[in-house]
């Protein structure tokens, strides 16, 4: 395999699993300015899914560092908001949800 | 809304020590975990742990799991299963969702957040297919499910979590095909990479892994090697015929709730990359939330352990609990244990880590004040 | 596995520590106390905090310190190869071995947890660091003691020829 | 893919109650209490579902709950974590597609 094919390859490779994202649509979006975790979230879905980036939050940093140049500290992280789990829309109806509405 | 004077975050060796020191404080404390059993991955860690007898060297990570949950039960301490912690509110309310069905808001005097770390990924080509897992997916699967997750296992990383899952996998009736590292030297502590070689576990520093072949499972394996600047060298790839690849390729602090709740984080990549600042007593940037365990830097059990004691020793004195004269000596004791866990050109690493960490946490409070 | 293969590269490349390694270590017994009789073969070569095998010695024979990061120190007069170090060790690093246990062969006690066990009088593949078969070996002792945390510790006896490259059995095949 | 009834740390695995499950219409037999994941994985089964772009299969992957790869349809709610969800007598599995959809195939019934 050439490098060139090989490289078309590597943008095939998916980064964010739960939203299929690829390598080539991550890169995409850092070349169009992206240079947060955050905004190549909000650009791509990549890291929006059901785990919410936990597996490929490291990842997708190590990308962004490595095409800007900045640090991984400023990369990273991504916000965290309340819900930290999966939760079921029917969670919000049940016992103390109700009683923090009223 | 449910009252307790200390809520635990975590059941696992941070945690379950943290709330043991706080009930033996005299402290009511509420021990809250998402998972089915408490315990945390102290139970998938059936080797031998180091240190000296009062880490309790040389008991297996399990039957110190099984004392903990002894003293916990001794302690009544009051236990959460099932129960994940969604959010902190006003630095002292907890949302918990008990079941995956039904909400519970906690309101705690203080909070010990040690909800450990998570594995980190390598993506590759062919990595989204069954058969490629974290080590300690595989670790779960063979120590506490008792199910082989395949016959024949190629273990990307060297450092002490792949080398003890591929010995765990040996145990466990696999083969390990090999443990491939892609810096020039292995990470893992020199007698687990002994274990597993004499057993013929071939290692490939300076490789890594290029690609998983197969339809719906995973059918073989390429590596290849790195060169000095860690790009691989075309022509050195070798394929493996293998059914499981493992993943052990470091551990990230799971920070989410201490972030969300608002603790000032900082950047440390010795010891997992962005973790909850904090001070020599765990404390993080709020004053009413502590951490402990791999959530405040990832290490080991056995630092989890002193770690979580610490946290509950200084909770359970922020509320009055101890005297300061009497926080102060059972700190010290606590510190003195860490410091030996942290000698060594292993532990050093860790230690400069940790101090790096406590230094952010000086700063930001002066700056307060 | 890079490079060379049978060598010396020592404990970082190969997994394994190399001879010179081992020898430049406290807690590996000379030549001239080797040929005496059994005596603990301490294979740690790296810097990390434990001791077990201090206190685990009924002679005081090995010595780790206030600084437990320090490696084992094998007093070889004091020790009597009694094996006690041997499941004591977190780190399976331990082995005993008796130079003088017959004309031609000697044997080595080693801690072995996998399954199946050997029995007593099985004759087995006996491997080297690198998990090679050397030799054939008889399995003279199986203990399964409670006290050792299911660690099992299995006396052999094997060619003489190979008294420093031999240091487990290799893995039976599961029914 | 098998169950590790001998070990030699941890010794003999405990005798458990036998449940059955239901996983895309044919019943196996699982460990009462264990994740369904692992009975799956016992039963030689390695694909959970098929993802919603690209239609590939994906299985396990971290074991405890968190990467979410594992979801498949359990008595029809799609995208339940298998890894840390235990069988019960009885539960009904489904491969899932993409989203997955909610209710069960064969509901009336017919199977």
């Amino acid at each position: 395999m050439d490098q060139k094919e090989k490289q078309n390859n590597d943008k095939d490779r998916l980064i964010c699993r739960c939203e299929e994202i690829t390598l080539g649509e991550i890169e995409q979006a850092i070349a169009e300015g992206c240079t947060t975790l955050n905004e190549v979230k909000r650009r791509t879905r990549a890291g929006m899914g059901l785990c919410q980036s936990r597996t490929c939050s490291k990842l997708i940093a190590r990308i962004i560092a490595e095409k800007t140049g900045k640090p991984l500290s400023e990369v990273m992280p991504v916000t965290s908001r309340p819900p930290a789990r999966p939760v079921k829309m029917d969670v919000f109806r049940s016992g103390d949800c109700d009683e923090k509405d009223n | 809304m449910v009252r307790t004077e200390i809520a635990v975050i975590g059941a696992g060796p941070a945690g379950l020590s943290a709330a043991i020191e706080c009930a033996r404080a005299g402290a009511k404390v509420t021990l809250i975990d998402e998972n089915a059993k408490p315990g945390g991955q102290l139970f998938k860690q059936i080797h031998k742990f180091f240190g000296s007898r009062e880490h309790r060297a040389g008991i297996r990570g399990i039957r110190i799991g099984e004392q903990l949950l002894k003293e916990a039960q001794e302690l009544n301490i009051d236990v959460w299963l099932n129960a994940e912690v969604c959010g902190i509110y006003r630095n002292s309310e907890l949302w918990v969702v008990l079941n995956h069905t039904e909400s519970r808001l906690v309101k705690a005097d203080a909070i010990i957040i040690a909800t450990g770390a998570t594995e980190n990924a390598v993506s590759f080509d062919g990595w989204s297919l069954p058969g490629v897992m974290g080590a300690g997916a595989a670790q779960t699967m063979i120590n506490l499910h008792r199910v082989l997750p395949g016959d024949r296992i190629l273990m990307i990383g060297s450092g002490n979590v792949g080398v003890i899952v591929s010995y765990q996998l040996l145990q466990a009736g696999a083969d390990v095909a090999a443990i491939v590292e892609a810096a020039p030297r292995l990470g893992g502590y020199g007698v687990h990479t002994a274990k597993v070689r004499r057993a013929g576990v071939p290692f490939y520093t300076s490789h890594t892994v290029l690609e998983a072949r197969g339809t719906d499972h995973v059918e073989s394996a390429v590596i290849v090697e790195l060169n000095d600047s860690w790009q691989p060298v075309s022509g050195t790839e070798k394929e493996f015929t293998v059914d499981t690849i493992c993943i052990a390729a470091g551990l990230t602090p799971l920070t989410e709730l201490a972030a969300g709740a608002g603790c000032q984080t900082c950047f440390i990549p010795t010891l997992g990359g962005h973790v909850p600042m904090h001070d020599e007593k765990m404390r993080t940037s709020i004053d009413t939330i502590f951490v402990a365990g791999d959530i405040a830097g990832v290490e080991e059990a056995s630092t989890a352990m002193e770690e979580g004691r610490l946290a509950g020793i200084h909770a359970a004195a922020a509320l009055g609990y101890y005297k300061p004269s009497e926080e102060q000596r059972l700190s010290a004791e606590v510190w003195q244990r860490l410091g030996v866990l942290r000698s060594g050109p292993f532990g050093q690493k860790r230690l400069d880590a940790k101090k790096d960490i406590l230094n952010a946490r000086r700063t930001i409070s002066e700056k307060v004040q | 596995m890079k490079k060379c293969s049978n060598c010396a590269c020592g404990v970082k490349i190969d997994g394994t520590p190399s001879m010179e390694e081992l020898q430049s270590s406290p807690g590996y017994p000379s030549e001239a106390r080797i040929r005496k009789g059994p005596v603990a073969i301490i294979e740690c070569v790296e810097a990390i905090p434990c001791n077990p095998c201090e206190p685990a010695c009924p002679q005081g024979a090995i010595t780790v310190g206030s600084d437990i990061t320090a490696l084992p120190v094998l007093d070889e007069e004091k020790c009597t190869g009694c094996g006690v170090c041997v499941a004591a060790c977190p780190g399976l690093a331990i082995y005993v071995k008796d130079f003088t246990f017959e004309e031609e062969r000697a044997t080595i006690l080693f801690p072995f947890e996998y399954l199946p066990l050997p029995v007593k009088g099985q004759i087995v593949e006996m491997t080297d660091r690198f998990g090679r078969t050397v030799c054939e070996g008889e399995v003279l002792l199986v203990n399964t003691s409670k006290r050792n945390s299911n660690t099992a510790l299995i006396k052999a006896a094997y060619d003489k020829k190979h008294f420093e490259e031999v240091v487990s059995m290799r893995r039976l095949a599961r029914a | 893919m098998k169950r590790i009834i001998e070990h030699p740390v941890l010794g003999r695995l405990e005798e458990a109650r036998e449940v059955h499950i239901r996983v895309d219409g044919e019943t196996i037999p699982a460990r009462e209490g264990e994740m369904i994941a692992a009975a799956l994985l016992a039963n030689g089964k390695s694909v959970f579902r098929y993802t919603n772009k690209r239609h590939e299969a994906r299985g396990i992957y971290c074991g405890i709950g968190r990467c979410t790869d594992c979801v498949m349809i359990v008595n029809g709610v799609p995208n339940v974590r298998t890894c840390v969800t235990p069988v019960e007598e009885g539960m009904v599995i489904e491969t899932q597609q993409g989203i997955g959809h909610w209710g069960q195939e064969g509901e009336d019934g017919t199977d």
